[in-house]
């Protein structure tokens, strides 16, 4: 049985209990437990059911590797699906659930599926429920799944909050094991800007609990005087629950800190994602520990040999009496000693190699510990528990020697170091026969935007194994990168010693000669369930490449990414093609090294902070007066004011209705404004508009159009002449960014020479467009300047003062109205705007919206850019011919137009459509024409851009692109709906109200 | 996530403080050009696997237009310039030639 | 005329860093060349202060000259002064190729005061805030989350930040959340 | 299925029967799905590249035409391009008329493929839709929604209330952009994107067909305007007609033939959350926010947003893109903000100048080109092949591929499909 130790636990604080909730029940542990040393400490052997077998799962590891212990964590807000429990710091009041079962982890209806496991092997869904077809969307995928998923889904908004950090610095060291330490003591000694982060909450890694010599010193006093030398210098930053979690390119490295979850009692953000720019990361990240593949190895109490040594030293914590040892190395014999140190039974080290002979094994032997050479194990046994072991000769075929009771089995199949940073960015691995291991390979590493390798590899993360080797590489690797950020390396590096170590012999299966009953019972991927039998098979039907292995078995696709998997099934993937394990490879390794969650990676941005809102200086007016806004962009339009007891629908119809009949304010304040000016300007203008703008006289507004160069309407508005050099040009609400990125393009990269310059001045003025024939009265009373017909006449502009107001005032109309539109500076524009409606009052004056805007702009037969346009359209199919000057050589897209396919005669073209019964024809629909394509598609012959129920005229109006349609004025077309019945309606001029223009010109 | 040292205000500049702009060097061809040589112009592009020019623009910084030459494979960067010119300054191309001996890129070698 | 009314009004945050909105502020951009001797005297004659270098901004109280571009330059001068100021531009660079657009009421200003402004902005540009990195009298253009903006110091613990006015509550409450969240203990001790 | 020709016998095939027949001897007797044969001097035809698109090109080349004595050449594992990395979204409510035909014909062929090929994809019609969230976007889907109903494309814009039933975890009164309604094609879905290559590949090797990987096309020969075959890793191979199916690697290759492409290729990205519990039901497109997300048949939020906007062939982007996407998501869904991301990865894609893809002969007799299908060609696979095998073995294309020449970008006649408010996946 697993259970607490009387005394130890390096991480422990045994004064401090803590409780904790277990499915249900009430457990409890110390603080400085994580959630898979208090189930231990609890005899909770049984954590969650894998994937697809609902097996029995136990904890395996003690850090992140861990592929089993994951539980549903928290309730409500806080609750949090595949939470590893190894990693997971325990705190009173924590509450977990074990996943992936049903009724109970005990007894699992789902785990049938073992039962059934013969007839689901890799790849099973490809073969099976092809027939009938129709089953599959309604029993077979339903069924597949149900059966899909570990954790349960959350169900609550997430109350916690989360941010971002960017910090910039010369070397950051990933992992805090020594060889972090010594990378970045080295890098710091030499006056580096470095950043030491460290995922878990303690420094020192793994020679924390296998405490070798440092300087003549244990381990732990080196340490702690490390961690605090690099303290006090104050070029060194460092940070623990801080994981690197992936390396972009050009020193791009996400780092994810963990800052309250551990301890709910903290204020603050639950988690921060640091952005790091830096010139080097030093990876030392330590390694991780293989399993060894023999049948039953996913029986709970079967762990790595190091995490049942962490259990022990680190949290006092045995995950059983009696535990037997299977290696091939001879590392494990340090968990058999640590294990026998604390006064726990090892019957017996099996040990696959024939000769094992290093310094551990002596102390192991001279401890009283039994040692069996060249054996194996055959099988473990047991259920949801281990309780015993059977040994064979490692190089047979499994035939039982003898049974060993058991309830703990410790294996090692040596170390792999982790290679994942290094390789998120294109590092290559090689083969290391010896080690038998993948280990980074400096002569093909990543390299950044300076062509040199910006990873690089310190301690077991590189390879070394020994502690001398570990410091001596990482302080070097330290030095190096302050170097390469022009730093003068100095110091030397640690000495570190430990027990001379013996040759490991690579052990992929166990015994070696292992039949098909025995592989189909070796598990390599615990989570996902995928067996040694899974890789041969897949082997087998030719899925040959290792990705296709993968992706075929699902190995090393669970959330532990195949830490503990991956290595194990390629080596077997490589037996069974007959192959050598570098020509086979690994798969590729992604960020992040482990799940981060994606609030994140979101970061400060929801809610309100999801997007900027963009305001114009009246928007508080218009929220607190019933506004129902519409994003255009990013800005916030008024899309109507509706008043109570009012549709939006009514609203809209009012606010036309009395823009024609008194006067309307629209808050126009989002057009685009650009200024350009210089002596340049006009022929710069004459290129970027298909108009003739050079020509145009001071004080004087012209409508113009813009394309792109690809010939496509892009946007158009009204440029008004400032003086000699410089014009003010009007855009589109959405367009005036991107216009004005335009233009500085052209500007800056064709047109250097041309003495032009452009200025953005959209936000400096609010915009009011005083529209309706009370518009004069208006602005007249409020007075300052002439606005009469004779002095402001239609078409053009003046500064003068409104009001009391600065005001530059254009007489343009996008209604067919009387109308102004007035700029004041910004500051000022809530001002203006309260003072027109104070003063309108009289007149009839209320505020409008986009959508009367829209349906005013339509009855007059005005194009609006994204309604009339789609980026396909060019100026001449919407009847603008005339706003194209003919007597340019060039502007931008006139060549474009020239091509075949845009002078084709039968483009469509703007009309106005009518329908016979009054009714409005609904947008987006298409006229049909007679028959059917070579695809079987109807043929069409127009389609409906622009439509309304016109409140003027009582009646739906539309515009619409049809085939030859200017010729076809009269005609009568047909728009199917949606419903399978059709609308009829007629070609008709698009304008539809005050075609003689005798409202504006007034 | 890529980084450039803006060859106007100096600023070495994250990706997110940039806007991409595509092939660098590109030839007008206006009203009058041949159709194969306008289509070219506006659409067949290099779009090499390996040296590279391009534009960026440095929307979030000073707002100029620049050039970078830059390896599609390896990301290095080897010199940014400034967008009035129509052929890489010789110091970069040198640059490149140092690291990819017969390396050509449209008229440039 | 009524006063102008700033976007951000008068809203403060008070967390590890105040975040204050400010009032209005004069703004003009000068475009033109900036080496030549006659746009440098205007300009430094309207801020009363050194013409700046490349990235960096000299402003002292309500005044100051910030560098934008290779051709472009930020004139700052109290509110009221700016139609005055205009105008002397416009005198002494008559007939040269520049332009000078007043910006004031396009912009917004936002103060970070206290030490820690560093952090707070650190979470939201991708800007090496480091104190040897960045420091007063360096002007930085960049974004701030998903905005353009720009910040100079006008001592050791204060951060004069400006944006568009349109985007101004969204920036002040940005900054305000990141305030809010507290420090990091990173840039800053 | 696939007729047994001279010399080759089927394959065993896939069945409940024949799992339990192997079951009961461990599955020792399975035979390979595919063979890796070494390449033969000369073939009838050529396709390089074994993603869906070449691999879907072959069989329907066997299949519909007759041409059999074929090779598909990969330069690494087959589907390991952008075919074995996307977000599998299968969908045909596009607007234009052409695009609509293409991916209509691709989408019911995928209804049968899995009969088709007797190797289950796993095609599931589970329902796509596409959230309007703006005035622009209703618009835009509405106006699809009508071109649809004329395409034989069964669409329908739907209601918030409907699109809150269909998808319940999906926050419809977002502050930011409250969802107005959504296009929704109920016969659209995902299906698994390895078993589609896998599949055909299978499909392919059993009609006599080589499918030869780890092998690079590393130059084209052609003699008088002619193809008359390629160097390859794997040496020399000459052949008749040459398809050039390479995704990403389109204008590498078509610099081996001496011509240029109106094509770019950029990173996209796409990211998966840690599996959960089935909690979503259908596929969802936000384009406003520009995010998708599904839910696989193993439990995983499927995710993908936008490209990188830069030339790149390393299959990584840059991270503020997966930033973008996630932050759109966790504003649409708020239940997966503690989900964690698993595993981020990018493809190759390979962007035309109007977005819709290239399937058409080349200045080069007897080379053909299909590629362009940039953000959203897993969905086309099947009628994509069907339309290539078409081309190649006519040399002229059929109704389907017509309008999908290269030469529409000299006539200036785009097939744009951004216009209606999509992104398209
Ligand atoms: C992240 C992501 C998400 C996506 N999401 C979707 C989606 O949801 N729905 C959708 O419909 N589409 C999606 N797509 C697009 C879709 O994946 C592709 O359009 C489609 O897979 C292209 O298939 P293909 O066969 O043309 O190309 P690929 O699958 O890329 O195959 C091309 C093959 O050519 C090989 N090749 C290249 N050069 C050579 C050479 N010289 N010699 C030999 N072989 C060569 C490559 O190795 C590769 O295997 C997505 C793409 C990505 C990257
Ligand atoms: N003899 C053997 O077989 C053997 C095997 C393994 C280790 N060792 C010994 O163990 C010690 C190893 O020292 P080391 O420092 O190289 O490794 P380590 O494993 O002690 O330290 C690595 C540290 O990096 C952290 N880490 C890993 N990935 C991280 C990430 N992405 N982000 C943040 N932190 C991360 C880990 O939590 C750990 O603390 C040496 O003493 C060595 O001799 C010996
Ligand atoms: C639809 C889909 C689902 C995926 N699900 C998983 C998954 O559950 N686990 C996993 O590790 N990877 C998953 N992946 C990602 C693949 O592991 C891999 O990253 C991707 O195919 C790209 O290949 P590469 O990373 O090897 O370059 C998935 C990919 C796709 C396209
Ligand atoms: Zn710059």
């Amino acid at each position: 049985m697993s259970t607490r130790l009387a005394t130890g636990g390096r991480f422990l604080d045994r004064a401090r209990p803590v409780s904790f909730d277990f499915n249900g029940k009430r457990l409890r542990g110390l603080a400085g437990d994580t959630i898979a040393s208090a189930l231990l400490a609890n005899d909770q052997m049984l954590v969650g059911r894998s994937f697809k077998y609902h097996r029995p799962r136990g904890v395996v590891a003690s850090g992140a590797e861990e592929p089993n212990g994951l539980v549903n964590l928290g309730k409500g807000a806080k609750f949090e699906p595949n939470q590893r429990v190894t990693t997971t710091e325990l705190f009173d009041g924590l509450q977990a659930a074990s996943q992936n079962h049903w009724p109970s982890l005990e007894f699992d209806v789902g785990a049938v599926n073992a039962r059934l496991s013969r007839f689901l092997p890799a790849g099973f869904y490809y073969k099976m429920f092809i027939h009938p077809r129709s089953f599959w969307k309604h029993i077979y995928e339903p069924f597949i799944r149900q059966s899909a998923g570990l954790g349960k889904a959350p169900k609550d908004r997430d109350t916690d909050t989360y941010e971002h950090f960017h910090a910039h610095v010369d070397v950051l060291v990933v992992g805090g094991g020594i060889a972090g330490l010594a990378a970045a003591m080295a890098a710091g000694q030499a006056g580096a800007r470095v950043l030491l982060i460290e995922q878990t909450a303690h420094w020192g890694g793994r020679a924390g609990v296998d405490q070798p010599q440092i300087d003549g010193k244990p381990a732990q006093e080196w340490i702690d005087e490390t961690v605090a030398a690099l303290g006090q210098m104050p070029n060194v930053q460092m940070r623990l629950r801080m994981m690197g979690a992936g390396v972009y390119d050009h020193g791009y490295v996400l780092a994810y800190e963990k800052l309250t979850e551990h301890d709910p009692s903290l204020a603050g953000p639950r988690q921060r994602l640091w952005q790091v720019r830096t010139a080097r990361v030093i990876t030392c990240t330590g390694a991780i520990e293989r399993p060894l593949s023999f049948a039953g190895n996913d029986i709970p109490g079967v762990m790595l040999a190091s995490a049942l040594r962490d259990y022990v030293v680190n949290y006092a914590t045995s995950a059983g009496d009696r535990t037997v040892v299977v290696t091939n190395n001879d590392d494990a014999y340090r968990t058999a000693i640590a294990l026998k140190a604390a006064g726990l039974v090892v019957p017996c080290i099996v040990d696959a190699r024939p000769s094992p002979a290093g310094e551990l094994i002596q102390t192991a032997r001279e401890m009283g510990i039994r040692v069996e050479a060249g054996k194996g194990i055959a099988k473990v046994k047991g259920g949801k528990r281990v309780t015993g072991v059977a040994i064979c000769a490692q190089a047979g075929e499994g035939a039982v020697l003898e049974e060993i009771a058991c309830d703990a089995v410790a294996m090692s199949g040596g170390w792999s170091p982790v290679v994942h940073l290094w390789s998120h960015c294109g590092g290559k691995l090689v083969w290391d026969d010896e080690k038998v291991m993948f280990r980074p390979d400096a002569a093909r590493g990543p390299t950044g935007a300076d062509g040199a390798l910006f990873v690089l590899p310190g301690g077991t993360a590189n390879g070394a194994l020994q502690t001398a080797d570990v410091l001596s590489d990482a302080f070097a690797a330290g030095q190096a990168a302050a170097q390469a950020t022009g730093h003068k390396a100095k110091g030397k590096a640690p000495a570190g010693s430990d027990p001379a170590e013996g040759p490991i012999s690579p052990v992929w299966m166990m015994p070696q000669g292992a039949g098909i009953s025995l592989r189909e019972k070796m598990w390599l991927d615990y989570q996902n369930d995928v067996k040694v039998s899974d890789v041969q098979l897949a082997a087998r039907e030719g899925y040959e490449s290792v990705e296709h292995a993968k992706r075929y078995t699902t190995l090393g696709m669970a959330t532990d990414q195949g830490k503990l998997s991956n290595i194990n099934g390629l080596a077997v993937l490589s037996d069974a093609l007959g192959a050598a394990i570098p020509n086979v490879g690994t798969t590729t390794f992604r960020p992040p090294y482990t799940p981060i969650t994606l609030a994140a990676i979101a970061g400060v941005a929801k809610g309100d902070l999801f997007q900027p809102v963009r305001k114009t200086p009246m928007h508080n007016w218009h929220a607190e007066h019933g506004a129902e806004f519409e994003p255009v962009g990013q800005w916030h339009r008024p899309y109507a004011f509706v008043r109570k007891g009012e549709t939006t629908h009514d609203a809209v119809a009012r606010e036309v209705n009395n823009t024609r009949k008194a006067m309307g304010l629209l808050d126009a304040s989002t057009l685009g404004k650009l200024i350009v000016k210089g002596p340049d300007a006009g022929r710069f203008l004459d290129m970027m508009y298909t108009n003739m703008m050079s020509n145009l006289a001071v004080g004087k507004c012209r409508y113009g159009l813009m394309c792109s160069e690809n010939g496509f309407l892009m946007d158009d508005g009204v440029v008004a002449r400032i003086d000699e050099d410089t014009w003010l040009c009007h855009t589109t609400t959405g367009g005036a960014d991107r216009v004005h990125a335009h233009m500085e393009d052209w500007l800056q990269c064709e047109w250097w020479d041309w003495k032009v310059y452009v200025a953005n001045v959209t936000e400096q003025f609010a915009q009011v467009a005083v529209v309706g024939p009370n518009a004069r009265k208006l602005l007249e009373k409020l007075g300052g300047m002439d606005v009469s017909k004779e002095t402001l006449p239609f078409m053009q502009w003046a500064d003068g003062t409104i009001g009391g107001f600065d005001a530059r005032v254009f007489r343009i109309s996008f209604s067919g109205e009387l109308s102004y539109e007035i700029a004041v500076p910004a500051g000022q524009g809530l001002a203006f705007w309260e003072a027109l409606m104070a003063a309108g009052e009289e007149f009839g004056v209320m505020p409008y919206g986009t959508e009367a805007l829209h349906i005013m702009r339509a009855e007059k037969g005005f194009i609006m850019i994204g309604d009339e346009t789609d980026g396909t359209i060019i100026p001449q199919d919407l009847g603008l011919s005339w706003a194209i000057s003919k007597k340019k050589e060039d502007f931008l897209g006139k060549r474009a137009q020239e091509r075949s396919h845009m002078t084709d005669p039968n483009r469509w073209k703007l009309v106005g459509l009518e329908t016979l019964d009054g009714s409005v024809l609904p947008d987006g629909a298409y006229a049909v024409a007679s028959g059917h394509n070579g695809n079987g598609q109807r043929n069409t012959q127009g389609r409906v851009t622009s439509t309304y129920m016109s409140p003027t005229l009582g009646k739906g109006i539309a515009m619409g692109l049809v085939l030859n349609g200017p010729d076809r004025m009269g005609e009568v077309i047909e728009f199917p709906k949606l419903d399978g019945t059709a609308v009829q309606a007629r070609i008709v001029d698009q304008v539809f109200f005050d075609k003689a223009g005798e409202k504006q010109n007034v | 996530m890529l980084t450039f040292t803006c060859p106007y205000c100096g600023v070495h500049a994250d990706e997110t403080e940039l806007a991409p702009g595509g092939e660098a060097h590109l030839k007008r061809f206006g009203p009058g050009s041949e159709d194969e040589a306008f289509e070219d112009y506006l659409f067949k592009r290099e779009n090499p696997k390996g040296m590279h020019f391009e534009r960026w623009r440095h929307a979030y910084g000073c707002g100029k237009w620049f050039l970078a030459a830059r390896c599609t494979t390896t990301l290095e960067v080897f010199g940014t310039y400034p967008a009035q010119t129509t052929e890489p300054p010789q110091e970069i191309k040198d640059k490149i030639s140092g690291k990819r001996p017969g390396w050509t890129w449209r008229l440039f070698s | 005329m009524s006063d102008a009314i700033s976007p951000i009004g008068d809203r403060v945050t008070e967390a590890f860093v105040t975040v204050r909105g400010m009032g209005p502020r004069g703004m003009i951009t000068v475009r033109g060349d900036l080496s030549s001797s006659k746009l440098k005297a205007v300009c430094t004659g309207l801020a009363g202060v050194d013409f700046p270098k490349a990235g960096h901004a000299n402003c002292v109280g309500e005044k100051g000259l910030c560098w934008m571009s290779p051709d472009e330059v930020l004139i700052l001068v109290p509110y009221d002064q700016t139609a005055a100021a205009l105008k002397t531009l416009e005198q002494a660079l008559a007939g040269t190729h520049y332009m000078a657009a007043n910006v004031s009421d396009a912009r917004a200003l936002i103060l970070l005061e206290g030490a820690g402004g560093r952090e707070v902005l650190a979470k939201l540009a991708p800007v090496d805030l480091h104190p040897d990195s960045f420091g007063p009298g360096q002007f930085r253009r960049t974004r701030l989350g998903q905005i353009a903006a720009a910040f100079w110091m006008r001592d050791s613990e204060t951060f004069e930040v400006i944006c568009f006015r349109s985007v101004a509550d969204y920036a002040f409450d940005l900054l305000s959340a990141s305030a809010k969240e507290g420090p990091v203990g990173y840039l800053v001790p | 299925m696939p007729q047994p020709v001279g010399g080759f016998a089927l394959k065993k095939r896939y069945s409940v029967f024949a799992i339990a027949r192997e079951a009961a001897r461990h599955h020792l007797g399975w035979e390979r799905a595919w063979a890796s044969p070494a390449p033969k001097a000369k073939y009838d035809a050529i396709i390089v590249g074994a993603g869906g698109h070449g691999l879907a090109t072959a069989y329907y080349l066997g299949k519909n035409h007759g041409v059999r004595n074929v090779a598909i050449i990969e330069k690494g594992w087959l589907g390991g391009g952008n075919t074995g990395r996307n977000t599998t979204i299968i969908r045909s409510n596009y607007l234009q008329d052409p695009s609509a035909a293409i991916y209509e014909k691709s989408r019911s062929l995928y209804e049968g493929l899995s009969q088709d090929l007797n190797y289950n994809v796993m095609f599931s019609p589970r329902g796509v839709m596409m959230l309007a969230q703006t005035q622009h976007e209703i618009r835009g889907y509405q106006r699809t929604a009508y071109a649809n109903k004329l395409q034989g494309v069964d669409t329908e814009f739907i209601s918030p209330q409907r699109v809150k039933e269909l998808c319940p975890i999906m926050d419809i009164d977002g502050p930011r952009y409250p969802v107005l309604g959504a296009l929704w094609q109920p016969r659209g879905g995902t299906a698994r994107h390895d078993a589609v290559a896998w599949g055909y590949a299978r499909a392919c090797s059993d009609m006599g067909m080589d499918i030869i990987q780890q092998c690079e096309v590393t130059a084209i020969h052609q003699s008088q305007g002619k193809v008359t075959g390629v160097s390859t890793t794997k040496g020399e191979i000459s052949c008749d007609k040459l398809g050039v199916v390479v995704a990403g690697h389109s204008s590498v290759l078509a610099g081996m033939a001496g011509f240029r492409l109106p094509i770019e290729s950029l990173a996209l990205q796409a990211l998966v959350s840690e599996p959960i519990k089935p909690c979503m039901d259908v596929v969802v497109m936000a384009n406003t926010v520009h995010g998708y997300m599904s839910q696989s048949d193993k439990g995983e939020m499927v995710i993908g947003g936008g490209t990188d906007g830069f030339n790149n062939y390393t299959q990584r982007g840059s991270f503020h893109h997966i930033e973008e996407t996630v932050r759109a998501l966790v504003e649409t869904f708020p239940m997966i903000s503690r989900l964690k991301m698993l595993r981020q990865w990018g493809g190759i894609v390979d962007m035309t100048g109007d977005r819709s893809p290239i399937i058409s002969k080349t200045p080069v007799g007897n080379i053909f080109v299909n590629c362009g299908w940039g953000t959203g060609g897993f969905k086309a696979i099947p009628g994509s092949g069907w339309a290539m095998a078409e081309l190649m073995a006519k040399g002229e294309p059929g109704p389907l591929a017509a309008e999908f020449s290269m030469d529409r970008f000299r006539a200036g006649k785009f097939i744009d499909e951004s216009v209606a408010a999509g992104v398209a996946h």
